[in-house]
């Protein structure tokens, strides 16, 4: 099949390194390849290299440098979160934690499997918009509550968490906040201070640094143990030796996210909103979570009588990179557990399609998605025995 | 995952897709929550499978797997058909993902039960001859 | 200072990311970007490079490429293999480790911290030669021996030790073994089947590969809990968006280690045993480690009456680019435990200097720290009230 | 670690390197065993450090400092060298890294020893002048 154009709108699974990050990271793999403890000029340089992009992660997220500690991505920064809330305050009868349904499963997994060690969770509702309510937050909390760890926006509809007001909340009760905010870096102003947050994560593949490199933040004041010991790298608290061409990328990448956030966000928001009015155009297609409280490169959309896999290799055989439910886990054959919590019943979860677009999305790729979306929809639903009997009970 | 080139080849040409309107046999398994049903319709002349068409819902495997094993019965006698196993199938598409080797046992249990709708219509009890119709559950794949 | 020639002698500390492993790494970052989970194409063929870099990796130590997860180097692997075996065994009454004074921090401070859960560790003495004996190994196993954890070669001294021995005598009394090969990888032959090792660590940035990228094998049979939850990516076993350059690196690095090790190692070895005769020729000057069970580019020296890192800048001045103690301590200002661990008093284990050379080292890097060395010793140990105190006590 | 461009000058040329054998006070801190060792030398004139020289084996935080300590002191009159603070040397040296502040803190002992050495060898009792030499430990960075 000839492809006039290829388009990739699948953001939020991953991006690619940009030019501008890639040429910051270049010279640290054989020349500026000294090891950051090392004393002579060529680790001091890579040092050095360092705490420029911990300044620029830090400015970021409105941070201090040294409240940023490197991680290997998102989900090790979630684990060493929880886990290490948990093992510091378990010990003082805190074994309680409250997150939602819809988290990732870098959050979710560690809860469930916290639960061999007596720690208990609450996992909030979301609602059928996939918005929890800070009010909930508050009623859940406990005498025994460690920690709330509750995500920024959701990766698979995007939806944005009142994380402010349950900052707030938490402080106000003292009670430790975490937030994955994974996929709100580059897209939703963070400001870890205004915001009253304890913990949050990062990843910079999300926003064109390399795969395998993210932080955790820590207010000054938290201590949690390690989750990586050795070395002394990181202050002493992540030990192995630091990824200093991924390390530079990530600031650069931060740097260059953080800046213009509205401006990229209005730009991108329009396109987006341009594919949810067209797309729902189609007969029996829904948008999966609230449209105002919502990633501006986010849409998530449901067509019944399909299925999600074999959509996604359709689009692609035409052009169109996207993903059906997270990418994390599309090793999986069960329905995405975020559409299962809006309350979509399994065989419309798995007819679900996320296009994830940025601000360097043009008008031109949006066009392209929708000329080839809706007759793959008719083609995948010509072949289909469910869409048959949807067909049928409406003529009955 | 890897899906092989004759998967993707199934996948994105599938053959055999529609529906027989003079079907003497209909066969149905999966199920929508599981993410998979696939319907087979077949013609049986002189003991052969003249015909045969298929629709599915589920993923690309789901549906290079129908589109395979249609080909591979298509022109056979019922018994040769009834004999097609799921990794008859899995070796004709060159391989399959761990993970999506459920959907080669759903398409042998869609031939299958096509073929026992057409002893059923007869008014000759399909069990003997195809045997059970297995009630392929949504984790099949992790057996 | 005009430098005439920079020597990087340092090699055990990091490498330059090769030629050859750049090459195979940068079509990985802004073209081959997808993500190995997603099921489009740009998905599929990450995960296919993924796959081909496990054969590699595998192949290079006679694994079997299910056997082998990546992990973000050196130092989770080592976490992950302890932590895990220990949280396996543990419930059924397995509390016990056994491994030697002078592992790597990622080793002692895992053990160490692993006390607090009441789990108890024998340190095994190595003796002034820096290795252990597998008999001693033997005589240390109680009932409730969770785990043998042993280095291939140490990173200071670079001693050899009897990983086969060991590896024998662990399977005879059914006790997991797991050994830190990042040191010996590429520089001796490993055959985990061979050896009988249940749990190996390896690193990527210490054969040319980038920083922040290893991997943990783990025989098949073998299961512990993971250290990093989330999606479902390594089989399920290692959560996070994988890192499809660095583990695309590290296929290339581990196969082009692995190739003509005995070459290379004769090579390397000439070059080394040309440094260790000519500087132990200095006064009070001694070699540390073993010399004959001993990695073929290690140089270990200790110079009494001067202190390493003013050793290492004054060499950094003058282009040789060399390590006291371990790089990854080398914030601290306590004495190397390694060379504690072979019998050295303090004020001599301050004055150590590590020398690690390839076989891409040349004889005239070596000419070249042959040189510039004895007058840097002299230099200091002029300045130094300590060797003052040195030599008064020999005239007197 | 990061090392100022002032400290890798005092470093790779440190001033005032050597012994006096007419020295009227001499002071050393310190202690092998914690990687640290520094001795002073002064002569005195007139009330004033006339010359100052140092022997250090230490890092090259340890061997700057002394350096740049017997900069500061040297011509000054005893009262001002007994004010020179630690702070005052690192400020001198653009900055130190935090774990090698305790170098700045020797150097500054360093210079106490010598001058209470001066002091007693003149028969007078240094500690209503001097006050007390700390003892360095070797964790003294880690407070
Ligand atoms: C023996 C040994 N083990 C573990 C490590 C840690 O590896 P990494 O830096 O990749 O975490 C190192 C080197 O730093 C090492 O030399
Ligand atoms: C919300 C969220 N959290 C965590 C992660 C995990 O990040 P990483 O892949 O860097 O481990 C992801 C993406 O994969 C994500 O979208």
């Amino acid at each position: 099949m000839s492809m006039e154009r290829f388009v990739y709108a699948d953001n939020a699974a991953t991006t690619p390194v940009s030019e501008e990050v890639l040429k910051a990271m270049l010279p640290y793999f054989r020349e500026g390849y000294g090891n950051p403890s090392s004393i002579y000029q060529k680790g001091r340089d890579a040092a050095k290299a360092i705490r420029l992009a911990r300044d620029k992660v830090a400015r970021g997220i409105g941070a201090q440098p040294e409240e940023l500690y490197f991680t290997s991505g998102g989900s090790e920064a979630d684990n060493w979160a929880i886990k290490g809330v948990v093992e510091a305050l378990a010990k003082k009868g805190k074994k309680h934690i409250i997150t939602t349904a819809f988290e990732h499963h870098a959050v979710l997994h560690v809860c469930q499997s916290l639960r061999k060690h007596g720690i208990e969770t609450t996992y909030l509702e979301v609602g059928p918009l996939g918005v929890v309510k800070a009010e909930d937050v508050a009623a859940a909390i406990r005498e025994d509550t460690a920690l709330v760890t509750i995500m920024y926006a959701n990766n698979e509809i995007g939806t944005i968490q009142p994380i402010a007001e349950i900052g707030k909340i938490c402080r106000e009760k003292g009670i430790l906040f975490h937030t994955d905010a994974v996929q709100a870096l580059g897209n939703l102003e963070i400001d870890v201070k205004a915001q009253n947050i304890d913990l949050l994560s990062l990843s910079g593949h999300k926003i064109h640094a390399q795969k395998g490199v993210g932080a955790l933040y820590i207010r000054k004041g938290v201590r949690i143990p390690n989750l990586i010991e050795g070395g002394g790298q990181e202050g002493g608290h992540r030990a192995g030796t630091e990824n200093v061409p991924a390390i530079v990328g990530l600031g650069v990448a931060v740097e260059i996210a953080t800046k213009d956030i509205q401006a990229r966000a209005d730009k991108t928001r329009k396109m987006r909103d341009r594919l949810i009015d067209e797309i729902t155009k189609l007969p029996r297609t829904r948008l999966n979570g609230d449209r105002e409280h919502r990633l501006p490169g986010n849409v998530n959309v449901s067509f019944e009588g399909i299925e999600g896999e074999s959509l996604l290799l359709m689009l692609d055989l035409r052009g169109v990179a996207a993903s059906s439910g997270s990418a994390c886990t599309s090793g999986s054959l069960d329905p995405s557990h975020v559409l299962l919590s809006i309350g979509l019943v399994h065989e419309v979860a798995h007819g679900s399609l996320r296009l994830s677009i940025t601000h360097e999305t043009t008008e031109e790729d949006i066009d392209h998605i929708l000329k080839v979306l809706p007759p793959v929809v008719e083609q995948l639903r010509a072949m289909s025995p469910l869409w048959e009997n949807i067909v049928k009970g409406e003529n009955r | 995952m890897e899906y092989s080139d004759k998967v993707l080849d199934h996948f994105s040409n599938p053959r055999n897709v529609g529906e027989l309107t003079d079907a003497d046999g209909i066969g149905e398994v999966g199920s929508p929550a599981c993410g998979d049903i696939m319907k087979m319709y077949i013609k049986v002349e002189d003991g052969k499978i003249a015909d045969v068409k298929f629709k599915t819902f589920g993923c690309g495997a789901a549906i290079a797997t129908s589109s395979m094993a249609t080909e591979l019965i298509k022109g056979q006698p019922l018994e040769e058909a009834l004999k097609l196993t799921n990794k008859a199938v899995v070796e004709a598409l060159e391989g399959l993902p761990p993970v999506k080797i459920h959907c080669s046992v759903l398409a042998e249990q869609a031939i299958k039960s096509a073929i026992s709708d057409y002893y059923t219509r007869l008014g000759v009890d399909p069990l003997p001859i195809v045997g059970p119709i297995k009630d392929t559950h949504c984790h099949a794949h992790f057996h």
